[in-house]
């Protein structure tokens, strides 16, 4: 592994005025490669204990079905199996897990394991634990579950009429409603000169589907009452919310441990009841319980993203182009059970008009329950989908109009010059530059010879098109939008939490309270932590995963909706600065003189202008910790130190719905250029350019992998990734088999660019960046759009995924989407 | 993912394993494993007993006849055909081979394997007829040849019988072959896919995944429109699935046709 | 021999010898991951499509999610912990590392097999070749882009 | 998935009722029948492994009597349990005498759930029309050998792959 001697030259931009060689903004080494790429890694898979018993569920057959008995007996008989657990168990040992929403939601009823009812194909029935897993998948097959099938319904729309109703005790399949309305929707619309409708676009059921799949391995202590779980979650904060309530065990109950997680993407953050039922089953048989949920499990089973329907969307727009807002009624499924999904309900109001200059905004909003897989968030979470709504609209109001989509965008873009920009419900725009982004990529994708690319194509009798993605990816939540959703819940703000200390040999070791799954946490921690300690990132260890014991996590820590720059890095910023100024007060009071003529260069704190004057931090490690006879009394250090991050938020206006819901928001703009084959619908994608703005990077590396990964995943979606059902509620694409997510040859060429507007919110200046906002199945719908439509005529692409019978659909019969669009003129 | 319990032989002979299989009715031959396996992890169909035919050398190998015709073991993979001097006697058979899934599967996946599976979206079944292929089967009884036409019955099930085994596969000489698909992704599962040929006798064509076996014609000429009529003529009543509704695999059928046959035309 | 439902297998991985009695039914990856202890090779799906536990069997790469442990007795396994030589990088390692070609690490064992496969064979593999050397692997972090470079730099 | 045909046998139409109503002939007629038990004249279960070419898949299904219109109609339910598979069938036909034999339209209203279904979806239909082929070729023997009898069992197969 090659050591970082070398000194980087670029400035560190933390303080005003201040330039200093930094290690932020270089590419280091990851510190995480060099144990996996040896296969050294510990992934939740790999830790084994003595004597440890195999999980496997009984899952339902039936998407909506009455349990009348489950007959345990026969799976007990068989020879290896140490035990089970059914419905009936989990509804007398654990209350049900509380819900986020107001009534009729709030009143469902979600335990660990299927009480009294299935309500979708796959939903877990019992459990059996066995010696080895196959005996376990054995004594599935054993065990006799009688069910009465009930009527199911896998329509969102459908399911609002209620005429099969999922959960009795709500009474509804509503699982939250309520309308956004700023600004002055009803006089734009007078004012305006031509007002376009879209009668329905879908946002299709997909989701990041991580290579490794969920699971466990839980602990008892009989003694202490005490679990551990070295599992997969990606938000233990939460996840501990909702479980020590359901176990009626205080929060400490739970400790979290992981180490390697192969992805999230959002996937794994509502397992909450999966784990409650691990942790019961190691209670009861006083052996540790080890449960791999496989791919097939997974699909069928274990979080799918926002499937979304908008309808009747009403578009003001003024003869030059511009745009005065949109209206629309939008109708989210959250599958079988809502879980964190109410949240989503609110969570896109963080990019209400998009990145357009929009002042009059009404959104008709309805989340629903259907006999389908649960919904969580997954990567662009709840922002994505309505991200796309606001790129569709551009697209399609442009084409109705005869005006080119670039100059309609760069026409209605926030302005560079306005940021901080306030958005018609307060959320606050902290910096960019759209429209140069936009110029950078249309650069990259060689837009200027667009008329050579078309008729290159049109001679090998293929059709050209191009499209544009714009997109925010808007970071680190204001947890107090959840009470726009739900007056009583007492979320709000945010937080992470870094601990740093400086041991009796003098190495550095920080703890964190996020859980990466792959996005350099230890890299770009150890570049914050050596800037501020003038030492080098390979001298800084820090630790691998999460741990709760670790005592550096709290309530909302976790790694989720592109937050670590600046929540994560925060916190290690606080911590590092604490430890800094008290390293510089212990070696002010062994040299005699003042903190202030301290400074911490070249892993020593030296006097300033007196380099001989220097204390290595073994010193300072060895004084305070082992020999620290003579310092004076009213010093106070510690070389240990925690620090709590907390962004500046305000409790939201509840009437309004109106507040700051987001810190940041970088920025992806992407530009797409397919070629379809007009006789069979096959398209390909054969050029694709990606910008992005997340203000100061960190380690661009890492930001430049992010930018690939959201585009791959978004490209797939786009393209073939569709969780379809058939009419029994049976998942047709329930494995990599028939869910085809990209492979090597599937991906286009890439090309990058960026600009960094630094954030004046955060401590780095730097932005949050992960989840991408789905700039992908934009710019792809977007340039399907352009290849097959002209000035008001042609189909209209209305969903996010155009598989490929999808675009020989589209040309076959343009006319069942055109008339979904009409125009007004005044 | 985790089977259910099941027996496991690895005979050294063509005899050994005919007397195994013939031995327990729910015997199955292991060839390449990678559609077997696969259905038991799914638990969809568990054998009781694995016959794995690895051992035995006189199934694997490819010889090119001074006739040209290229004799293929039933054992032999997707990749010794892809590298294999000898198969260039008929080069179709290599360019379709590397289309197929990926390098782990071609080093494992078997000719035999592909064709006995008859999985309607296979990419040999179609191709083997069109190119005129003969598969010989041995059994208690003896050894007999069924031309390809006649070896694929219906979905997994063709003329090699249970306590029988495909040993060979003899491909006569041509170069004027073509092969046209519309996969999922690169290198993907078909939606559909047609071999055509002009090479042996009158033009053939065989058209895959729209029936539980290809769907063979043999218009009077390789004009387009009468390629064009045969396949119409054909009343195509292709399954729907989550890929491609009947229409479309219908529609394709007719479009990868005349590919197919344009392809094989411009390499008589 | 006769049908049997276990069996006692030797094979050698990364040079070791290992014997074992394993269940007829038992799958080769859940052999060396639960058996072995070699937690290295990983699973991402149970169709054979992801290639997370792709390992070279006598030099031939294959996915050990499709083989039976049984059908490996007498074979030499090489996984991802053999590349190395007691934590000293391989080239391919290194570059992988260089070029941010990894984010979770997930599907990093069985793409370095497939890449040391490709480059066993191919030298100096192009773009296409390597894409086509990867296409058994999915990778849901990177798409593929920084994978490629890495491979195209341990090539030369 | 509804599947509907028609078929002629060459019988007269009491033959045919009494084989179609007789659940130990019927169970000739079932691919892959291991076993069977008649709890009475209106229901009855059997136990099979329907070849599925790759292996078979076990399943107990449960039939029951619906309706009967002595000799022209009769309409059954069925009910399979398998592992990884429900089958919940409805199948109705009707008898009538044409030419010296008798007609059967018949149809059936097939709904498969579970992994088998979701995972064999593609090559559902196909499989269902081989297995509908293969009864009624077994009922047409059946029926030759309620009129005269001797007749065996069809038989399938499979090479692994």
């Amino acid at each position: 592994m090659t050591e970082t001697t070398v000194t980087p030259e670029r400035p560190l931009v933390v303080e005003e005025g201040e330039s200093k060689a930094g290690f932020i903004g270089q590419n280091i080494p990851r510190k995480e490669d060099k144990r996996l790429v040896q296969g050294e890694g510990v992934f939740f898979d790999d830790v084994k204990r003595h004597e440890m018993g195999f999980v496997h569920f009984v899952r339902s057959p039936y998407a909506h079905a009455r349990i009348k008995s489950v007959d345990v007996s026969k799976a007990l008989e068989l020879d290896g199996v140490y035990g089970t657990l059914t419905g009936d168990e989990v509804a007398i040992l654990t209350d049900p897990f509380f819900e986020l929403s107001t009534p009729p939601g709030a009143n469902i009823k979600d335990y660990a394991l299927a009480v009294g009812r299935v309500r979708h194909v796959g939903d877990p029935v019992a459990a059996v634990v066995a010696r080895t897993r196959e005996l376990a998948c054995d004594a599935t097959e054993l065990v006799e579950v009688e069910y009465e099938p009930l009527p199911h319904v896998l329509d969102g729309e459908e399911s609002l009429k209620d005429e099969v109703v999922l959960h009795e005790e709500a009474g509804s399949n509503t699982v939250w409603s309520g309308v956004f309305d700023w600004g002055d929707f009803d006089a734009a619309v007078e004012d305006a000169d031509h007002v376009v409708r879209i009668e329905r676009l879908h946002f299709d059921r997909f989701s990041s589907t991580p290579l490794e799949c969920s699971g466990c391995l839980v602990e008892f202590n009989r003694g202490t009452g005490q679990w551990t779980i070295h599992g997969t979650h990606q938000m233990p904060g939460v996840g501990a919310i909702w479980m020590a309530p359901a176990l009626r065990v205080g929060i400490d109950k739970l400790r979290f441990i992981s180490q390697d997680i192969g992805g999230g993407f959002g996937n794994k953050i509502t397992l909450h009841p999966q784990y409650t039922a691990c942790c019961l089953l190691a209670r009861k048989l006083n052996r540790p319980v080890q449960w791999t949920e496989w791919r097939t499990d997974q699909h069928t089973a274990n979080t799918h993203g926002n499937e979304r329907t908008f309808l009747d969307v009403t578009v003001p727009v003024k003869a030059d182009g511009t745009m005065l807002g949109f209206s629309v009624r939008a109708i989210d499924d959250c599958g079988a059970f809502p879980r964190y999904e109410p949240l989503g309900c609110i969570i896109w109001a963080q990019v209400t008009p998009g990145c357009y200059r929009w002042r009059n905004v009404r959104v008709d909003f309805t989340q629903v329950c259907t006999n389908k897989s649960p919904v969580a968030p997954n990567r662009g979470y709840s922002r994505m989908q309505h991200l796309w709504l606001t790129e569709r609209i551009v697209d399609i109001v442009a084409g109705e109009l005869g005006l080119d989509p670039i100059e309609v965008r760069k026409k209605n873009y926030v302005k560079h010059e306005e940021f901080p920009y306030e958005t018609p419900n307060g959320c606050v725009y902290d910096s960019g530059d759209y429209a140069r982004c936009l110029d950078i990529a249309l650069e990259l994708i060689g837009y200027d010879s667009l008329e050579e690319k078309r008729q290159d194509a049109e001679s090998r009798g293929k059709v050209f098109g191009i499209g544009i993605g714009s997109t925010l990816d808007s970071g680190t939540n204001n947890f107090g939008q959840s009470m726009i959703l739900n007056p009583e819940l007492q979320f709000s703000g945010n937080n992470e939490v870094a601990t740093a200390k400086l041991d009796i040999f003098g190495e550095v070791v920080v703890t964190l309270g996020t859980v990466p799954q792959g996005q350099g946490h230890e890299t770009t921690t150890a570049q914050v932590v050596a800037d501020i300690l003038g030492c080098t990132p390979d001298e800084i260890n820090v630790r691998a995963g999460h741990d709760t014991y670790w005592n550096s996590n709290a309530g909302l820590s976790g790694t989720y909706a592109s937050q670590f720059a600046v929540t994560g890095l925060g916190a290690v910023k606080g911590a590092a600065d604490k430890l800094a100024d008290e390293m510089k007060q212990l070696a002010a009071a062994v040299f005699g003189c003042g903190p202030d003529d301290i400074e911490l260069v070249a892993s020593q704190a030296r006097i300033k202008g007196n380099p001989e004057a220097a204390l290595p931090f073994m010193a300072l490690g060895a004084i305070l910790n082992a020999n620290n006879a003579g310092l004076p009394p009213e010093l106070d250090v510690t070389l240990n130190v925690r620090y709590v991050f907390r962004p500046e938020f305000e409790k939201p206006d509840l009437e309004r719905k109106f507040g700051n819901l987001t810190l940041t928001y970088a920025t992806q703009i992407h530009a797409c250029a397919v070629e379809i084959d007009p006789e069979t619908g096959v398209y390909e994608i054969v050029d694709y350019a990606a910008v992005d703005d997340c203000g100061n990077r960190i380690h661009p590396q890492i930001v430049e992998g992010q930018v690939h990964g959201a585009t791959a995943q978004a490209l797939g979606a786009a393209t073939h990734e569709i969780f379809t059902y058939d009419e029994e509620g049976n998942l047709l694409t329930p494995n990599f088999y028939d869910y085809h997510v990209p492979h090597a040859l599937d991906m286009p060429p890439m090309k990058t660019g960026y600009i960094e507007s630094t954030s004046p919110f955060t401590p780095l200046g730097a932005k949050g960046m992960g989840e991408g906002g789905g700039a992908g199945i934009h710019a792809v719908c977007a340039a399907l759009q352009n290849a097959l439509g002209k000035k008001g005529e042609g189909p209209i692409v209305w969903r996010s995924c155009n598989p490929y019978e999808g675009v020989w659909d589209l040309l076959q019969k343009p006319e069942e989407t055109r008339k979904l669009v009409s125009v007004e003129t005044r | 993912m985790l089977l259910r319990e099941v027996e496991y032989a690895r005979p050294a002979s063509v005899q050994e394993a005919l007397r195994l299989l013939g031995s327990h009715e729910g015997a199955r031959a292991l060839a390449g494993g990678q559609t077997l396996i696969n259905v038991m992890k799914a638990r969809a169909a568990s054998p009781d007993v694995l016959v794995d035919l690895a051992d035995i050398g006189e199934l694997r190998g490819i010889e090119l006849a001074s006739d040209g015709t290229v004799t293929i073991g039933a054992m032999t993979t997707y990749t010794d055909i892809v590298d294999s001097a000898e198969a260039r006697a008929r080069p179709i058979l290599g360019e379709v081979c590397k289309q197929i899934a990926d390098v782990q599967v071609r080093n494992r996946g078997t000719v035999g394997g592909n064709v006995c599976s008859n999985d309607p979206t296979n990419h040999l079944p179609p191709l083997l007829v069109a190119v005129g292929a003969t598969m010989t089967i041995l059994g208690q009884g003896g050894e007999r040849s069924v031309p390809a036409r006649e070896f694929f019955l219906g979905v997994y099930m063709t003329a090699a019988g249970p306590g029988e085994l495909l040993t060979k596969i003899s491909v006569p000489p041509g170069k004027g072959d073509g092969f046209a698909s519309v996969p999922i992704g690169r290198d993907g599962t078909c939606i559909v896919n047609v071999a055509a040929s002009l090479d042996s006798g009158a033009p053939t064509l065989a058209i895959g995944c729209v029936d539980a076996v290809p769907v063979v014609l043999t218009p009077d000429s390789a004009a387009e429109e009468t390629v064009r009529v045969a396949v119409r003529g054909a009343n195509l009543d292709p399954p729907s699935d989550v890929h491609a509704s009947a229409d479309y695999r219908r529609h394709l059928a007719e479009v990868l046709a005349l590919r197919a046959v344009a392809q094989a035309a411009g390499r008589t | 021999m006769e049908a049997v439902s276990s069996r006692t297998i030797t094979v050698e991985v990364n040079g070791v010898q290992y014997e074992r009695e394993v269940e007829a039914r038992r799958l080769l990856i859940h052999f060396i991951r639960d058996d072995l202890n070699l937690t290295g090779s990983h699973i991402g799906c149970d169709t054979g499509n992801c290639g997370a536990c792709s390992v070279l069997i006598d030099g031939v790469l294959v996915k050990s999610c499709m083989m039976l442990a049984v059908q490996a007795d007498g074979a030499k396994i090489e996984t991802v912990e053999g590349l190395a030589s007691d934590g000293e990088l391989n080239g391919l390692q290194q570059a992988f590392s260089d070029h941010h070609a990894l984010q979770c690490g997930y599907c990093t064992p069985g793409m370095l097999m497939s890449a040391t496969a490709l480059l066993r064979e191919n030298a100096s593999p192009s773009e296409e070749e390597i894409r086509k050397g990867i296409q058994g692997n999915i990778c849901r972090c990177t798409g593929y882009v920084n994978i490629v470079e890495a491979i195209k730099a341990a090539a030369q | 998935m509804k599947v509907t045909g028609e078929r002629q046998f060459e019988a007269p139409r009491a033959t045919v009722w009494e084989v179609l109503n007789d659940p130990a002939q019927m169970a000739k007629t079932m691919p892959g029948v291991e076993s069977f038990d008649i709890q009475d004249d209106r229901h009855w279960r059997a136990h099979v492994k329907i070849p599925l070419g790759l292996g078979g898949l076990r399943m107990s299904i449960d039939f029951e009597k619906m309706e009967e219109r002595e000799p022209e109609f009769a309409k059954l339910h069925a009910k399979g349990n398998g592992v990884g598979a429900v089958l919940n069938m409805d199948t109705s036909f009707h008898l009538s005498e044409e030419g010296g034999g008798t007609k059967m339209n018949w149809e059936a209203d097939v709904h498969l759930l579970g992994p088998v279904a979701s995972m064999g979806q593609r090559v559902l239909q196909p499989i269902v029309n081989q297995q509908v082929a293969q009864v009624l070729g077994a009922l047409d023997k059946q029926v030759q050998e309620a009129k005269a009898p001797g007749a065996d069992a069809p038989t399938t197969s499979a090479q692994g792959s």
